[in-house]
């Protein structure tokens, strides 16, 4: 047996108390710069959340919330077609993403392959899933406007009275003809697609706004102009011109999307689509792989087991997920510019398909960047109700989760 | 869609919108001018109609872009039209002069913005796909250079000296370089993009007819906010853009007083020294183009019809000088009459330049 | 006790169909996978064959490309004029970057090892939401609150020496959003290390100091490395605070106090810029996009890979 | 698949009747990738009696139990070669099943073979609702049918008396030994004629353990049990045949007493007796 050696023989008490002492006292200002330092973010978001309300306070008045974005009175500007703008982007987006991200996250985590191959695409797939959740949103923006505003061109450029791209359904051609009697048109049904005018000079029958047929007559310069409105709202005059145009019903298509709701929101689906699939993934993992034993051993099939276990027992996860990717696709503005562009001066939240949008953090973008001290605190008052809803979204997301987190254990 | 009937006060067809938008802008102007915005204030004009404003049966969509100087003059005859046409909708965008025209060849817009009269390529490609246009000046801009309000070194520039710090690879780089009674810091620039109607005007003024570019190291933003943040944050940045920016922005910048080249005095952009010419050689004025093939969709041309009815009124609402009445009527004879073409270049192709009221005139118009 | 109807009966549902529907649902799901796929092809094909306009541009090289330190795409109307040397824009994103991972890795690794190793139930409880907020924080917001708050309070105790728009606020702003995705990150990281091994630290006396700082984060430094890469690419590809916040000059130099346009703040100038489409100058946006595609994809591949080695030691 | 097996009301001693196999085993090979788990293993398992499979962990018990109703096929790179037939007899129309077709309507058979694990599995709804997954997934049945049969099955697997005040209740909320006699309610709910068991008491307390093999004893006259185990009292206490396996070998099978108490292998002598294991 060797003796102990000299390090462990020869100790300095002293020295042991004073080590031990020093690197308690370390280890307790250690502890207290972690307080610190963890405080810190605590205090950034009072901080910010401080100095937006001092600034937007003021301006959140139900004309904000009503009210849309005006040049001429500032002072009286809203957000109400930015936050419809946002419902029907996020709509779009969240219609898309959802089945989208979780139907992947199925496929992948309960659909184990059984050959190589497969094996290999199936990792290949998760990594690029990975990489997806990590690509700038704003190169999304890229891909969407060349794949959903432009479609390559494929489907011909839209141009301003010759072509509306490939209308595919919600569209009625009319010609519209301004009669005698001032601000008043009447429509006549376009019945060669390819005349983009015509002239009137017999008379002719047009639809009133009941779509009842009603005829219209002619009145000839030099002969006495009738008086009686009535008569004046269908008279047109001699050689009056009708330029086209389209009644879109709600569910009015067209390819290309040029650059509408539709597209932002498809855009935006692409931007959180790998962060739902992962999240739903990790709630998927979740879920104990005795569940999903017992269920196949009962003869239900793979998709039986998911559809009646698994996916419900993962539901709270993939929610809370989805709730967040959600959050962030409402505040997401740098693919929104590049597909929609910065305009915000729509008084009205998408009427079709193919309509264009105002979201909120474009109105916020714009009305931050503008000079006149109004915009500045009805950016900041913006800022507030865009918060407001992300932090209802947040919290329901945390609810749910602190929530299945009790009933799970 | 169609489902008001309605009877507002507007014109009955296309080529003779102006004479019966005579009597109905007029009221319209008067409404607008008084600052009542109370839709009900305005009544029937005189047999035209007997109710009281309702909303116009017309319908249709009208696609602006170009200018981002003429965005707010074009937002702010959308949204009062918008309170007479609420079914018309109208989407204006400021992408820049040059891009503006560019989709206006391509047929993606009905109107274009521009703070600066059509250039002969443009001029070319419209022939050669065929767009014709009509051309309306709609008001007058002083383009503004702008200083920090802590410059107490400059209070007039020539443009020999906006020369000496605008232009080419030798520029000055500190604001002694220019004069040597100016101190020895550095000068941050910021202007607008290269393809904005107002990069190429100063551009113009400053270096004349070659096609040499300003300075390279400027900060440049399509965004003129953008740039007017930039010079109130840096007492020796220099920046310019229109006049509307700067009246938006009056308690934060100061703007330099300007040596008419002719009179040897320095002029502010005032609306007077403007409008007045004295404000020389940066006032400038603005335009509209309008697409003839748009013109007969009763949309367009009654929109068209109102913006120039209203442009004088609100263009001062937003900051610009409005043109003289006799302008407006010329503007207006060629709408009419359907005058397409553009005076600002001569049949040989090359681009005229001077005052809008000697260039504006019939006998320059170029098909 | 007799057997029920339902099973005396046993007339069990045919599975034929059952086996044909499987199927379907498996090739449509098959499909949504695939879905990501595409994407990843779509923008691979998009950046190569927008950005051709711009390489096969005869005023374009590869190597004045990757080398010249001058980037006027937007100063110069004039293609002869214009210089396209990417590393202006680099340098500014990296001043960037830089700043915002000086704020963000120190923080948000000790607001990591905070709440793995030292914070009761309770103070977690408030402090992951916390983080949770500032990390849905949108991106607008932020280059707002570097705008308004950051940059002034910058320019008040510099005494002037920050230009409006500068790196450092932009920085600071990017780095405040990294904040949450450090620390949660990290947080997993160090929670995957088992107890065992803070067991053994405590169990040789260690302090709770030495037992996180050279116990815990060791153990879990591959995932906290990869934490950080993929902060970092995150960072790089912030788009709105810098479009605010950080200028719109590219500038050479190491100087934070200047304006830094980075190639995210360069895409949405050129985007929203009045400069013409089709022009080498507009397709250059697209030559910037590669480049940015490429460094962030490296990055979170790197990072991924380090996280999926991390994962598999302990499992 | 419509077939009557007028065995499962039966009431008659299954003891009383000589042996008939319904699980026919033969040269069963089987791999886990590389790993061969299973080496030339034959076996007959009779009808309405508890076969229990003994062995130290890792002699491929749990792998062929698994086999039987194909629970492998989800586990990647499982694989086997051999014959593992359920074959019929002549009061049952069902032909010969051969479970290793790779053409199998697996469904199928895992509706004749139900399973219960180790560790009481219920799913995370309520205790009807965990009785009724599998009928709802199998059968059309009408309420009065379902609430029947859930009964039924309640009642079969000694649980009934426990719960049945609180039915709708989540099933989460039961003792481990309840929930584990919920698990074979569960598994007897579509009617099966094997119930395989794996190690189903090893995760329970002694007496949740002991309610569970009055169960099973309960349970072999109507179905045909098969159960892995490493307790070997219980092994000896409830089943009818026992076959000890080895490093993926069956060294030994024969009637419980004969195997613990004149082994005719060394190895099983030394396992019986707790030599090692």
């Amino acid at each position: 047996m060797s003796s102990m050696p000299d390090a462990i023989v020869k100790q300095d008490a002293k020295y042991l108390a004073d080590n031990a002492r020093r690197r308690k006292r370390f280890s307790l200002w250690f502890y207290f710069l972690c307080v610190a330092i963890a405080l810190i973010s605590v205090v950034i978001l009072i901080f910010l959340m401080a100095s937006i309300w001092s600034q937007g306070h003021s301006r959140l008045s139900s004309d904000l919330l009503t009210r849309s974005h005006s040049e001429l009175e500032i002072e009286r500007s809203g957000m109400w077609p930015s936050i419809l703008g946002s419902l029907f982007v996020c709509g779009t987006c969240a219609v898309v993403a959802l089945p989208l991200g979780v139907g992947t996250a199925v496929f992948l985590e309960e659909f184990q392959p059984t050959n190589k191959l497969l094996r290999w695409i199936h990792g290949f797939v998760q990594l690029n899933i990975s990489n997806l959740a990590g690509v700038p949103s704003i190169v999304y923006g890229l891909l969407g406007l060349t794949v959903f505003v432009y479609m390559f061109n494929v489907f011909g450029q839209i141009r301003v009275n010759e072509s509306a791209g490939m209308e595919i359904m919600g569209y009625k051609h009319f010609y519209q003809v301004l009669t005698l009697e001032p601000g008043h048109v009447v429509f006549v049904p376009q019945s060669d697609p390819t005349k983009r005018q015509t002239t009137f000079d017999e008379p002719f029958q047009a639809v009133d706004p009941d779509g009842n047929s009603i005829e219209i007559s002619i009145w000839t310069p030099g002969t006495p102009k009738p008086s009686d409105p009535a008569i004046r709202r269908q008279t047109v005059r001699a050689g009056a011109i009708g330029g086209t145009i389209t009644e879109r019903s709600w569910y009015y298509f067209r390819l290309p999307f040029d650059k509408s709701f539709l597209s932002a929101g498809l855009t935006l689906a692409l931007v959180i689509l790998p962060i739902i699939i992962i999240s739903s993934q990790e709630s998927l993992r979740g879920v104990p792989s005795s569940l999903r034993e017992a269920s196949m051993g009962l003869g239900a099939t793979t998709w039986q087991t998911v559809r009646d276990v698994c996916l419900p027992a993962a539901l709270p996860g993939i929610m809370t997920g989805a709730i967040l990717a959600m959050g962030r696709a409402i505040g997401e503005a740098a693919p929104i510019l590049v597909v929609m562009g910065a305009a915000v001066a729509k008084s009205t939240g998408p009427k079709h398909l193919m309509d264009d949008a105002v979201t909120m953090p474009v109105l916020i973008f714009n009305w931050a960047g503008r000079q006149q001290d109004e915009f500045k605190e009805l950016s900041a008052a913006a800022i507030i109700v865009l918060l407001v809803v992300l932090l209802l979204l947040n919290s329901t997301a945390i609810y749910i989760r602190h929530h299945v987190q009790k009933a799970q254990s | 869609m169609f489902l008001q009937i309605t009877s507002r006060p507007m014109p009955l067809d296309r080529k003779r919108a102006i004479g019966c938008l005579a009597l109905v802008s007029s009221l319209l102007v008067g409404m607008v001018g008084c600052g009542s915005k109370s839709e009900s204030t305005s009544t029937e004009t005189a047999g035209e109609s007997n109710t009281a404003v309702a909303a116009s049966n017309l319908t249709g969509t009208i696609k602006i872009n170009g200018s981002s100087t003429v965005q707010p003059i074009a937002n702010a005859v959308k949204e009062e039209f918008a309170k007479l046409y609420p079914d018309v909708t109208v989407s204006v965008d400021g992408k820049g002069t040059g891009n503006g025209f560019k989709m206006f060849q391509d047929k993606e817009t009905d109107i274009s913005d521009a703070s600066r009269p059509i250039k002969p390529g443009e001029f070319e490609a419209c022939k050669e796909n065929g767009v014709e246009f009509i051309e309306i000046p709609v008001a007058y801009d002083g383009l503004t250079i702008v200083i920090h309000p802590k410059n107490d070194w400059v209070d007039t520039l020539t443009v020999d000296q906006l020369k000496k710090m605008f232009v080419g690879g030798d520029a000055a780089k500190k604001w002694s370089d220019v004069d040597p009674s100016w101190p020895d810091e550095t000068i941050e620039i910021f202007a607008p993009g290269t393809g904005s109607g107002t990069y190429d005007y100063f551009r113009e003024v400053v270096i004349g007819k070659s096609e040499d570019a300003l300075r390279s190291d400027m900060s440049l933003s399509e965004d003129d906010n953008v740039l007017v943040d930039g010079v109130a944050g840096n007492p020796y940045a220099i920046g310019f853009f229109g006049v509307a920016y700067y009246e938006e922005s009056k308690d934060k910048l100061k703007a330099a007083k300007i040596v008419n080249p002719k009179d040897e005095q320095a002029y502010l952009p005032t609306p007077e020294n403007i409008a007045s010419g004295a404000y020389a050689p940066f006032s400038r004025p603005l335009f509209i183009y309008v697409s003839t093939a748009s013109l007969p969709r009763a949309e367009v041309a009654t929109f068209v019809s109102y913006f120039l009815e209203n442009a004088p009124n609100l263009c001062e609402r937003v900051g610009y000088v409005r043109l003289p009445e006799e302008i407006m009527q010329r503007a207006m004879n060629n709408l009419d009459a359907e005058n397409v073409g553009t005076h600002y270049i001569d049949a040989e192709g090359n681009s005229r330049s001077g005052a809008v009221a000697d260039i504006y005139q019939p006998e320059n118009l170029t098909k | 006790m007799t057997l029920p109807k339902s099973l005396q009966n046993r007339e069990f549902r045919s599975t034929r169909w059952g086996v044909l529907s499987e199927r379907l649902i498996v090739i449509s799901l098959a499909l949504c996978a695939t879905a990501t796929v595409l994407i990843t092809i779509g923008i691979i094909y998009m950046l190569i064959t927008q950005s051709a306009g711009f390489f096969r541009s005869d005023a374009v090289t590869m190597s004045g490309f990757l080398t010249d330190t001058e980037w006027t795409a937007l100063q110069s109307k004039d293609l002869a004029q214009a210089k396209f040397g990417i590393m202006p824009l680099l340098s500014g994103t990296f001043r960037v970057t830089l700043i915002a991972m000086i704020i963000s890795l120190p923080l948000g690794l000790i607001t990591a090892i905070y709440l793995s190793e030292f914070a009761s139930a309770k103070i977690r409880s408030w402090l992951k939401p916390t983080l949770e907020i500032i990390a849905g924080v949108p991106t607008v917001v932020l280059g707002y609150f570097a705008i308004l708050v950051i940059s002034p309070s910058l320019q008040l105790f510099s005494d002037g020496a920050f230009s409006t728009f500068n790196a450092t606020s932009a920085g600071i702003a990017v780095g405040i959003l990294c904040l949450p995705m450090v620390c949660s990150l990290s947080e997993d990281a160090m929670r995957a290390v088992p107890r065992s091994l803070r067991e053994g630290a405590y169990g040789l006396g260690c302090t709770p100091f030495e037992t996180s700082v050279k116990v815990v984060v060791p153990a879990a430094l591959s995932g906290i490395i990869s934490a950080f890469l993929l902060a970092f690419s995150r960072a790089i590809g912030e788009t709105m605070v810098v479009a605010l916040a950080a200028g719109t000059l590219p500038t050479m130099t190491l100087d934070p106090t200047q304006q830094a346009q980075t190639m995210t703040g360069f895409i949405v100038e050129m985007i929203k810029s009045e400069s013409e489409y089709g022009t080498v100058q507009y397709y250059s946006l697209y030559a910037v996009a590669v480049t940015l595609f490429t460094i962030t994809f490296l990055m979170t591949l790197v990072g991924q890979i380090i996280r999926r080695r991390f994962k598999e030691s302990y499992q | 698949m419509s077939s009557v097996t007028p065995a499962i009301d039966s009431e008659q001693n299954s003891d009383a009747l000589p042996d008939q196999t319904l699980i026919h085993i033969e040269k069963l090979n089987a791999w886990y990738g590389d790993f061969q788990a299973i080496h030339d293993l034959s076996l007959d398992i009779p009808k309405h009696k508890v076969t229990a499979f003994i062995g130290p962990s890792g002699c491929g018990k749990s792998t062929l139990l698994k086999w039987i109703n194909r629970m492998n096929d989800v586990v990647p790179g499982a694989r086997a070669k051999g014959r593992l037939a359920i074959t019929g007899d002549a009061s049952n129309d069902h032909v010969e099943i051969d479970v290793l077709d790779p053409g199998l309507d697996v469904v199928g058979l895992r509706r004749k073979v139900g399973i219960v694990f180790q560790k009481p599995n219920p799913f995370p709804k309520s205790i009807y609702d965990n009785v009724a997954f599998g009928p709802r997934l199998h059968m059309k049945t009408s309420k009065s049918e379902l609430d029947e049969l859930v009964e039924w099955s309640l009642q079969k697997a000694a649980v009934w008396d426990e719960v049945k005040d609180r039915l709708h209740g989540p099933a989460l909320g039961l003792s481990g030994g309840q929930q584990q006699r919920l698990c074979i309610a569960r598994a007897i709910a579509v009617g099966p004629e094997v119930l395989l068991m794996d190690e189903p008491c090893s995760a329970l307390d002694p007496s949740s353990t002991l309610a569970i093999e009055d169960l099973i004893f309960e349970l072999r006259t109507q179905y045909t049990i098969v159960i892995v185990t490493h307790n070997m009292q219980q092994a000896s206490r409830c089943s009818d045949k026992t076959a000890f396996f080895f490093e993926g070998r069956l060294i030994e099978a024969g009637p419980t007493e004969q195997v613990f108490t004149r082994p005719q292998q060394k190895q099983t002598d030394d396992y019986v007796r707790g030599k090692f294991g």
